[in-house]
């Protein structure tokens, strides 16, 4: 492993309002990596994630790409290149599929290579390309998702944080989701993948964490964790 | 053994979206019925058309024989129907204690004897010392057990229980379970939809599970963890990366 | 069957009327779009801007239009700098502290120009003031004309910007998903101050297009936010092309109340039509089911 | 809590006080002035308050209340107390008609329909000059006669709307204690959960537009009866829905002494400004008004009861229920 991680995490707590979510998680994601979270519901995943992108309060330091996070505002952070693509795609249903991808491309940094972002975008997603005039809130789920990994790829990522990815999708549509998410991998950006779906998550990622009511409670190698008694057990109960 | 709660066909279509496929399901009385699935598999969509928060796109609702398919929240609760909430809605410039007294309101003559029934309800739920603290100093554990009282207040014949383990830690979990016992073992019916694998396999009788808006399987707890299709759905598939 | 004369002469009246409405109304409706705050003190914008007119007329001889130029950008100015923290606060307080905080703000403007311009009517008179432009057989005022030109070209640019530019994008999507916004680098304070600026200033350009038409008195913002409210709500909750819809229909209800019960009326019979609406499309004509969670399309 | 009881008490008591303590006329039309607001906020409150539901439109109540009494009055020669009762039950008629065409508007729509129901009835006191006498308006006949609610001198005026408020206090305090009043708070609070509990949430804001209504148009025949002469633009003007939501919003609303407070910071503090201000100054109170309002919902969203409450719980840390901040506590 390289001697500087990309994102590093030291003691993050986070709260909603007085509601603790998470407690004292420390993680590191390196240049390149897939890393993954899972994790039952609620356990604090996606809060993780909003923490990361200032979007809930917390304390703790994080560090991405040798900037302090503790200052800056969500937008700010975007422009680090540091990318939430939300739990539930959250797109803007009104919005056509080619707008969705161009607000995507809000940033300063991103809107430069608008034209450019989304003609990769349409290449590596080319069902977009067919909706693009579409409203995005028509679309299947599959669709919509793939539509929410664009958006988040006309930011230019360095990083992109991916909430529950699979969520609602049949397997055959997971599996077209993933072999993407390794295309844009293998491109040259990193990713933390916050997911339920163990196995397929597991698959992917090259390590993972692995958390339990707002602490994370084991961590690993993949192929490690993957036959892990303790892992199958907080999730099946037996 | 007839039917308490049956839901029969019920399909819901949100916009383009089939959130629920024609699902049947049928809760016999005095029995703790489970409900799990993965993620976005409908539970939640099911379980608000059971509490009636709108009505399903098409198929139908009966209570005891009685065809409540449209029925509004508040007359399901008068038929005897309770829920808790997944994400808790405590009325957060309120009590405990009256919190729990709005639930029991309806069956009392005063406020003094809902509070009074209220208290009850609160030791029940071993939830006493906080009675008189304000709902927004709860912790989520606490906001769980208050769901669960407030609920349990109406004296419902049918409990529906949203989650209620979810974000709970070990000890707490292990309250709950003993709790939603107690409450099934005073004559009530209870439907409990749930991710905590244990908690769900220790107390069901009956499991359903769901998947992508379909009913998968329904069984014992024993038999529904070695079904390879609910094995596949919840643990998710091996995907060829 | 050939259009009587009448029939003609109503029709453009209702037009230009509405043009002027539409004009008035359209801000109240892009800001409640985008922000979720029906602003109650948009018609206390029009009003002063009334009144600026009116004294740059009065006191220098300015020509209403020319004043016009300086007018809106600096009401615009006024928003970005002074109402900035006003606006923040608005955005994210309860409903109940939105509704008064712009309630209490109408009260201090309409007061304000009580205080600076005592409550008599006032009006002005130009070289212009009484010309007619001939358009198709009928003699039409050219001070209506200009406002209803000014609020056609107002429609289409304000379209085209939402619907093309990066800015209007922006504010689209901040409308639809306030937090997913965020998440794609939009400063989303910084939309709604422009936004609420935006809206505000076509509340002044309103003011603008009407002093040459209409005489002002304090009272006069509160009236035309009324007709403003009535438009938003008949066209759909932050819907722009509703709010066009809206301006136009109300201009038409009012010409032909006017005309054919009694001018006294027609204000009762646009709150009836106001009243019909609300309990058979609570979303408006052109308003989705759910708008007002939603927002701006 | 005796010792918030007492404080109440004794705010109630006061204005009497007052009233016997001197024979000075002119405090004793302020004083009437003041319980006639202190009466219009508590009934304003019923609905925006207990069930907030903003209206912006209770001078229609307000108006309907004036008129009735007064042209069954004038018409008809019954007696303004029965023509308060009938005024009374014709507005929480409308109301409960409004609430009906209504109920499905949130927020800021709810607010605007209010408004133009009242502009509605302006209007028509306007136009329908056969029945009202249109802008030329209503006198009535000014000779004392307490069966007819008229009274030679002002300390009584002040004793009837005394009265009046007091009693309407007690109603919204046993209101706030009842079974009603507890699924009011849990229907402000979260509509959703309530309705889940078996709160039909739709007739109790019926039952708060009709209370509410009724109670308005109470003091709208007093009103008529004190200054006795009624125009629209006097019974009917938006300002004055303004005033009593406002001075409610002041004082705390949604508890029974919160619109009391309301009205003796609110009330007597725009009648000195007036004094002070309005003779060279036309407007410049109001100005000073409406930006008083933004200051204290900047400061005091609550309102400024919740928070003298908040302040004196501080200091008198007991635990003990917590019933005072319930909001159930009056």
């Amino acid at each position: 492993m390289s001697a500087q991680p990309l994102l590093r995490v030291e003691g993050l707590s986070a709260f909603y309002g007085d509601l603790q979510a998470l407690y004292d998680v420390s993680l590191d994601v390196h240049r390149g990596e897939i890393v993954a979270i899972v994790g039952a519901n609620a356990a604090g995943k996606s809060t993780l994630l909003r923490s990361l992108s200032g979007i809930v309060q917390w304390t703790g330091r994080l560090s991405f790409d040798g900037h302090d996070l503790q200052k800056l505002r969500p937008h700010e952070i975007v422009e680090l290149g540091l990318i939430h693509v939300p739990e539930g795609r959250e797109l803007f249903p009104f919005m056509t599929v080619e707008e969705n991808l161009e607000v995507g491309a809000y940033s300063a940094r991103a809107r430069r290579r608008v034209v450019a972002s989304k003609e990769k975008a349409f290449e590596l997603l080319p069902r977009l390309r067919e909706r693009r005039h579409q409203l995005a809130s028509t679309m299947s789920g599959g669709e919509q998702q793939m539509c929410a990994i664009g958006r988040g790829l006309m930011a230019c990522p360095e990083m992109l944080l991916l909430d529950e990815p699979s969520l609602g999708l049949a397997p055959v549509i997971i599996q077209t989701v993933y072999r993407k998410l390794v295309e844009i991998n293998e491109a040259g950006t990193t990713i933390l993948l916050v997911e339920q779906n163990l196995k397929a998550a597991l698959r992917l990622a090259q390590r993972a964490y692995v958390i339990e009511n707002g602490r994370i409670v084991l961590e690993g190698r993949s192929e490690d964790l993957r036959d892990d008694p303790r892992l199958t057990s907080a999730y099946l109960g037996r | 053994m007839t039917a308490f709660l049956s839901v029969e066909n019920v399909t819901q279509r949100f916009g383009g979206l089939v959130a629920l496929d024609r699902v049947s399901l049928s809760v016999e009385q005095h029995r703790i019925h489970g409900i799990i699935g993965p993620n976005g598999a409908g539970k939640t969509t099911l379980f608000n058309i059971i509490a009636g928060v709108f009505p399903p796109s098409d198929g139908r609702l009966a209570l005891g024989g009685e065809d409540i398919t449209r029925f509004s929240p508040e007359q399901r609760c008068a038929k005897g129907i309770a829920r808790t909430f997944q994400v808790p809605r405590p009325f957060n410039g309120l009590t405990v204690l009256d919190n729990v007294a709005v639930g029991a309101l309806a069956g009392s003559s005063n406020v003094a004897e809902a509070r009074r029934r209220a208290a009850a309800t609160i030791e029940l739920l071993e939830m006493g010392e906080h009675a008189g603290n304000l709902a927004s100093s709860l912790t989520i554990g606490l906001r769980k057990r208050l769901e669960v009282a407030r609920a349990l207040a109406t004296r419902p014949r049918l409990l529906l229980l949203d989650e209620v383990m979810g974000g709970l830690h070990g000890g707490e979990i292990d309250r709950m379970i003993t709790t939603v016992r107690r409450i099934a073992e005073t004559g009530v019916t209870v439907v409990l939809i749930e991710h905590v694998m244990p908690a769900i396999m220790s107390l069901a009788e009956i499991v359903t599970v769901l998947d992508q808006g379909r009913v998968l399987a329904t069984g014992t707890p024993g038999e529904i963890t070695r079904d390879p299709a609910v094995i596949a759905a919840y643990l998710g598939d091996e995907v060829a990366a | 069957m050939g259009l009587s004369p009448a029939t003609v002469d109503l029709v453009l009246a209702s037009l230009l009327l509405g043009g002027l409405y539409v004009t008035v109304s359209i801000g109240l409706s892009l800001v409640f779009g985008v922000m979720r705050v029906m602003n109650f003190a948009h018609g206390e914008f029009v009003m002063l801007a009334m009144y600026a007119v009116y004294w740059a007329y009065e006191a220098g001889g300015i020509d209403p239009y020319v004043a016009g130029l300086v007018i809106v950008p600096a009401v615009f100015l006024v928003c970005v700098t002074v109402l900035r923290p006003f606006v923040l606060w608005l955005v994210n307080s309860p409903p109940l502290v939105q509704v008064f905080a712009t309630l209490g703000l109408s009260i201090a403007l309409q007061n304000l120009a009580l205080l600076l311009w005592a409550g008599n009517f006032r009006s002005i008179r130009t070289s212009y003031s009484n010309t007619l432009v001939d358009i198709a057989a009928m003699r039409v005022p050219l001070t209506r004309l200009v406002a209803f030109a000014v609020a056609f070209l107002l429609v289409i640019g304000l379209h085209l910007f939402m619907k093309h530019s990066f800015f209007g994008k922006a504010v689209r999507a901040t409308a639809q998903n306030r937090r997913t916004a965020r998440l794609m680098g939009i400063n989303v304070e910084r939309i709604y101050v422009l936004v609420f600026a935006l809206g505000t200033s076509i509340a002044g350009l309103a003011g603008v297009l009407l002093m040459p038409i209409y005489s002002v008195h304090p009272g006069a913002g509160f009236q035309l936010a009324l007709i403003a409210f009535v438009v938003v709500v008949l066209g759909g909750l932050g819907s722009l092309p509703g709010a066009v819809l809206g301006g136009l229909l109300i201009g038409l209800v009012e010409v032909c109340s006017g005309y054919f019960i009694s001018p006294s009326m027609k204000q009762i019979v646009y709150f009836a039509v106001f009243i019909i609406v609300l309990v058979t499309r609570p979303a408006g004509l052109l308003g989705q089911r759910g708008a007002e969670e939603v927002g701006l399309k | 809590m005796t010792g918030m009881f007492r404080i109440q008490l004794a705010l109630l008591a006061a204005p009497m006080a007052l009233a016997l303590l001197t024979g000075d006329s002119f405090i004793h039309d302020s004083l009437t002035q003041v319980l006639l607001w202190g009466v219009l906020a508590l009934a304003w409150n019923i609905l925006g308050g207990y069930a907030r539901q903003i209206s912006v439109g209770h001078v229609a109540f307000f108006g309907i209340g004036a008129y009735t009494s007064t042209l069954l009055r004038i018409g008809f020669d019954i007696s303004p107390w029965l023509g308060m009762i009938a005024g009374g039950l014709l507005a929480a008629s409308a109301g409960v008609l409004l609430g009906l065409i209504t109920f499905r508007l949130r927020g800021p729509f709810f607010t605007m329909a209010t408004i133009a129901f009242a502009e509605v009835l302006r209007i028509l006191a306007v136009n329908l000059r056969g029945l009202t006498k249109g802008s030329e308006g209503l006198t009535l006949d000014s000779t004392p006669n307490a069966a007819m609610f008229v009274f030679g001198s002002l300390r009584t005026y002040v004793f009837v709307a005394w009265v009046m408020m007091v009693g309407l206090f007690l109603l919204s305090w046993m209101l706030g204690r009842s079974k009603t009043g507890l699924r009011l708070l849990a229907f402000r609070e979260d509509e959703t959960a309530a309705r889940s509990l078996g709160v039909n949430t739709y007739r109790l804001r019926l039952l708060a537009m009709g209370l509410s209504a009724f109670f308005t148009a109470i003091g709208g025949t007093f009103y008529a009866q004190f200054l006795l002469f009624i125009d629209p633009d006097s019974v009917f003007g938006v300002d004055i829905s303004l005033q009593m939501a406002l001075i409610s919003v002041v004082g705390g609303i949604g508890s029974a002494i919160g619109p009391i407070i309301g009205t003796y910071l609110v009330v007597p503090f725009g009648q000195v400004l007036r004094a002070e201000l309005g003779a060279q100054l036309a407007g410049l109170h109001l100005v000073v008004y409406g930006l008083g309002l933004i200051f204290v919902l900047w400061r005091m969203p609550d309102g400024v009861w919740p928070t003298v409450e908040r302040l004196v719980a501080g200091f008198s840390r007991r635990g003990a229920g917590g019933a005072a901040k319930s909001g159930t506590a009056a």
